[in-house]
């Protein structure tokens, strides 16, 4: 096995619980995003640009749609025979099988995978944010301060400083002090929960907190505040692009919509650094006669019959006529033929709602009635939810006609 | 299918005579139907109906076609052994000097054919879009007592210049010629034949040794000796000779029907190379009605009954009406375009109007 | 995603720890055999062979360089887009994660991964076996025999059939008795571990199955018998090539010295009937002109030196001159440079014997005194195992040497 | 390595004119060293140097090429962007009516050249074996004001017919041209050159003003006006233009010493077409002596001091010794060779005895 100067590790084993119905058969980095892609398809398609080639992906909860999906990682550039993406589940030595325990468990469990390639460092990455990074120059950044981890950090408003991990930074960027979630934060600096290591301060770390009882092996809550108190070289990495943790049915919903701006869409889309997926092969999409799309994104495979505003339709979707969206997501082949007129509104994947479907009549009374301004609403299977209460409970709306 | 190898042809060049100076619109890395190549439609076929081995005529276009093709990955006909092939050309059809149903560029491969395995060889042209199962056909018509299977269609697109098959009364096959007056032909040969593989060779060797380099002499003569079939193909298939039959190939598929029938068959797809470009962006005051669009393209005018290749940029203000717009074209503010083709990576400035007859639609590049 | 008719899941998750010390770091399947190859190539050489292009391959033990070897399925052209290769490791669910307990709870853990093609057949394999065998016509057999389940078995002499599961059958083939392990064989049927199920009552077996406590969740115990019992179709599928399960040390190496038999040889390598391997990129191998090999078989990328006689050397192995082996396994990379004449031994994968080791002058004599006729040694790292010995203890060489 | 682009050119039939009538052993796709193919050097080299884009020239070899290379899989030279790419040689070339350092293959593909983004181009010939490793090289002499540089070696094979690169005292570029008289040249240009895009695009476009197609004459008249490097190389490097040199390639392998600098520098493999044969099979009584062998090979008789190429059969009681077997070939009993070339897939019968001197091998094929 070659050495590799750098290798990357992707932490896509969450359940993602926040997401509600749209995990409910898949992992978060495997849920579909802007129109055609995966939410993984950004932090890979970073790799590639970075230039590197030997990728770890982590995963652990229902990993089936994500493991098809990343297939053999040829669409990413990274089925290399030097290198290459490899799924790293969790596995059974004669000791017996454990689960991944936090995010540096994790990285402890698949040491033997880093040991092969005998990096000098380590770049933790996630499978769950929307950004288009160059690692490169972190990486350079890191082996000129001679640090022992570098942090990837992002200027967030104040008012939201308490959601992250921040830091505090000295003019050189070196790092003076780590808060987690603090109540009242003294910086503004997030961590994006994106770190380049020395591979063997590292390695060192994980053995000593592997063995640390009282420790959630997690890297923003135990490894870096121990690597601070250590007296190790933390720096920070600023990065000013677009950067978004879509953990939520709202940040998931805001993301999407972001891309409906041009400035954010071309943040992450820029010419040279595509954003690479494992497209199904669709044919172009057809926009009918009676159909009309406006400030929105389509992707290859849909239909549109219908008038969509402000919206999403991802691939293969199709809107019938009389169909009426503003601020809607299709999730892929969402069919909707029922003349309903729908706002905020998540369709999932495969989700239908046929012409003679008798819902259509109440829905779009239902849902203009059921949902607030700050509210996105999910359709799946028959099912509503609201992103105020998905995770808890749904509204059967076929039950609910039946009471109407 | 593991019978039969596929080999796709270039026969654009031959119905090309008249039309020499400008581009060849049926070349097989012609783009089509917004996301196309022509010769996505033969190897999706052949790899479709379970044909596992495919050999393809490079020419003059070889690194075009080998980029886009590449390692036949994308139709699933990357294998370790076998698979996806390239075969050399002869140098007349290099040179544009071949003649209809030519046999040089299969016998210059001869060494090739006579190493395969499988007991047919599917030859197929590359200049004709339809979604055809051959497997079917096979096993319906050629499995017994046939040494050879054409394929033909009624020439609903009137083309002229074409090889034409005849049927006798009971539609036995009678035979096969070029037409070369102004008439219409009936029945169209699709350029694409089942032959065994045997028979191929015995026809290759023959014609070497006669100087008679044409497949459809060789079958007049022959055609007491082996069992040659015509089979009528009925579904959609649309052949691609000239700016105008490329202009209404691509306004078909505007027809949900012909669309279907192409690109929603189940099991069925039609396989291109990805491009990996974000999905389409519709600006504010965009209007789009009736049209075909694809991965990058931004789109902030109008568009009506057109088919937008990928990577155009439509600006504000501009009117495309039955239009082909070329990948990476960009259509400045305040442009009118109405049956136009314009070619990929052209640039049409503000404030241009161009307006043609649909029957003879103007070429940009 | 597409039907299939026919889907194979491989079961490559054993520790194999009777294999021991060649286990140590690696899952059975993944052991090398036979020169260049490893033991899983065989089955999914023989998928390839078959026809068969939609593969889950099960995994569960230190799976690490397994999936590093399988990478992505493409030197047994299993990496096509409308089938391919997928390994399925355990994974967690919202209810928690859970790892296999048995051979059919793998398969049942994997249902989902089976109901996304819908096939009509299931063929379960097992990693563990040398053999070359066209599965599709035994698939086609259960289909003409309308079988629920068909095994496949083979004639083995009747005082080794109460190590095997036995089978008695009808004139036509039917199954109508079966005994796993049995003292007092009423056949010589074994089965070999290869079953081709119904997929619907393979389905409906396992879910049954999962809720029966008192069950070991195995095929052969539990699932096949309850199928007999319930009055299924069950049908035996004979098949008479070679065939060997490499599950001990001393099959192992049976299974290896058997191919210095051209007859056993020409049955697993038949001319049109590969066996595929993911080889790395060796050079061609070089004797040199000091070098003897007589009834041996050599991989690429090795050299020699010294005298080889009925031995198998693997891939990159060096045998220095001086050095005289017979009846030996070299395992790749390793390198025999210390002048020691060896009988009946295997050097594990990248094992070295320098030419100053001390260990040269004394381990001649000490394998000679230390080993019988029906043992095999095993050097690895320095540390001495006998085949009867291996699982339970080791000499280390050195301190031998040092009290010797 | 970013900045640079390969490009593979066949420069061996220019070295070939004197030996029209046998099979041309300097092809890309020779067949050597038991398992590798001549192309398999360059493509490998421009591999391991981190060059991720490369492209190779087509010529009448075609099909067995990209039959050969396939994806480019096994260089790791398969992307979804460019990677690899194959381009087409110019009619005369294909006919083998090219000069010693010919600009047509590479002006007839200017289009492509000019839309390179890489400010580099590396040109390679593709008949020599050799590990180069050309990264070293270029960040040691290339990044800074150099347009041009040219690979040479002490000319230790004694070649003739050659192109001489002559330096002055100085040991700074000088000349470079072809040799046509029977004198034996010093230093030989390795038909390989790191050239500036915009280098190499200006020289194109003044060969085709001024129809001057050698590069030779260009440098010639520029050599004042752009910085030209000329770099010897001096490790391993053997050219491959005739049997003799063929022959001598190969035994050169059986030297250790020489093995090692080819196949055993580290991160820096010679990759080839994976062939899945089983590992070579030694009978009772085989006796093999200084050899090089290979997969899918049978041994029962003796062997010494040779090349035994893929899928060999050896039979008991013949001796090969100071020979060349070729793949799939099968000697059978009783059969006694020495310095002897025998080409793929032949069968050599029982009690044959064929003695050739070992300067001037005799081929079978």
């Amino acid at each position: 096995m070659w050495k590799k100067e750098c290798v990357a590790m992707i932490l896509a084993g969450g359940q993602g619980s926040r997401l509600g119905v749209l995990t409910k058969g898949n992992a978060k980095p495997g849920v579909p995003f802007g129109g055609k892609f995966r939410i993984i398809d950004f932090v890979l398609s970073n790799c590639k640009r970075s230039g590197i080639d030997t990728v770890g992906v982590l995963t652990q909860y229902k990993p089936l749609v994500l493991n098809k999906y990343l297939a053999n990682g040829s669409p990413w550039d990274l089925d290399g025979y030097h290198g290459g993406m490899y799924i790293l589940p969790p596995y059974m030595t004669e000791h017996g099988g454990s689960w991944y325990q936090g995010t540096a468990d994790a990285i402890y469990q698949n040491i033997d995978y880093l040991e092969q390639y005998q990096p000098e460092y380590v770049l933790i990455l996630s499978g769950k944010h929307i950004y288009n990074m160059d690692y490169s120059e972190m990486v350079e950044d890191h082996k000129k301060q001679g640090a022992d981890i570098t942090i990837a950090v992002i200027e967030v408003p104040w008012e939201e400083a308490s959601r992250f991990g921040v830091m505090k930074t000295d003019a050189a960027g070196k790092v003076t002090g780590f808060e987690e979630k603090p109540k009242d934060p003294s910086s503004n600096l997030a961590s994006m929960g994106i770190y380049v290591f020395t591979y063997q301060v590292l390695r060192s770390f994980l053995i000593d907190d592997s063995q640390d009882k009282v420790s959630d092996h997690d890297f923003g809550k135990n490894v870096i505040p121990k690597m601070l108190k250590a007296g190790k070289k933390l720096y920070a990495h600023t990065f000013d692009g677009y950067w978004k943790d879509v953990g939520t049915i709202e940040s998931y919903y805001e993301a999407n919509m972001d891309l409906l701006d041009r400035k954010h869409a071309s943040a992450l889309f820029l010419e040279e650094n595509k954003v690479y997926s494992n497209n199904k092969f669709l044919p172009p999409h057809y926009v009918g006669p009676s159909g009309k799309v406006q400030n929105s994104i389509v992707a290859d495979g849909s239909k549109i019959f219908g008038s969509v505003k402000n919206s999403i339709v991802f691939s293969g979707a199709t809107v019938g006529e009389g169909v009426h969206l503003e601020d809607c997501i299709l999730l892929p082949n969402a069919v909707i033929e029922s003349k309903v007129t729908l706002k905020k509104v998540i369709f999932t994947e495969d989700s239908v709602l046929n012409e003679e479907d008798p819902i259509a009549e109440r829905l779009t009374d239902y849902v203009r009635k059921h949902s607030s301004e700050n509210e996105v609403s999910i359709i799946d299977e028959n099912r509503f939810f609201s992103s105020k209460t998905d995770g808890k409970g749904f509204v059967n709306l076929k039950e609910l006609l039946d009471i109407g | 299918m593991k019978k039969v190898v596929g080999i796709i042809l270039n026969n654009s060049k031959k119905n090309e005579l008249d039309i020499k100076n400008i581009e060849n619109k049926g070349d097989p890395h012609t783009a089509i139907a917004s996301k196309y190549r022509l010769i996505d439609f033969p190897l999706s076929n052949m790899a479709n109906s379970g044909i596992r081995n495919v050999a393809v005529m490079l020419g003059n276009y070889s690194q075009k076609l080998t980029e886009h093709i590449g390692s036949g990955k994308d139709y699933g006909l990357e294998r370790n052994i076998n698979g996806l092939l390239y075969l050399e050309e002869d140098y007349l059809t290099l040179q544009g000097l071949g003649t209809p149903n030519d046999l040089r560029d299969l016998l210059k491969n001869i060494d090739y054919l006579t190493n395969i395995k499988e007991e047919y060889i599917l030859v197929s042209g590359s200049n004709f879009v339809a979604n055809i199962d051959y497997k079917k056909i096979f096993n319906e018509e050629c499995l017994e007592d046939c040494d050879m299977l054409l394929l033909y269609k009624k020439n609903d697109q009137k083309l002229r210049f074409v090889n034409q098959v005849v049927l006798n009364a009971k539609g036995v096959f009678e035979d096969i010629y070029y037409v070369t007056e102004e008439t219409v032909v009936e029945n169209l040969f699709m350029d694409t034949f089942f032959i065994k593989k045997e028979v191929l060779i015995q026809m290759l060797r023959a014609a070497n040794r006669s100087g008679i380099l044409c497949m459809n002499a060789f079958l007049r003569k022959v055609k007491r000796e082996i069992t040659i079939k015509a089979y009528e193909y009925t579904e959609f298939a649309y052949y691609i000779d000239s700016p105008k039959s490329y202009y209404e190939a691509n306004m078909a598929f505007l027809d949900q029907k012909i669309w279907q029938q192409i690109f929603n068959v189940s099991r069925r797809l039609i396989y291109t190379k990805n491009s990996d470009l974000p999905p389409t962006a519709y600006g504010p005051r965009a209007v789009v009605e009736n049209s075909l669009l694809t991965s990058g393209d931004e789109i902030y005018g109008q568009v009506k009954n057109s088919v937008i290749f990928r990577n155009v940029k439509i600006l504000d203000n501009s009117t495309i009406e039955n239009c082909i717009i070329g990948d990476n074209s960009i259509i400045e503010e305040n442009v009118h375009l109405k049956n136009i083709i314009i070619e990929p990576n052209c640039r049409i400035s503000s404030n241009t109007t161009l307006i043609s007859s649909p029957e003879n639609p103007m070429v940009i590049n």
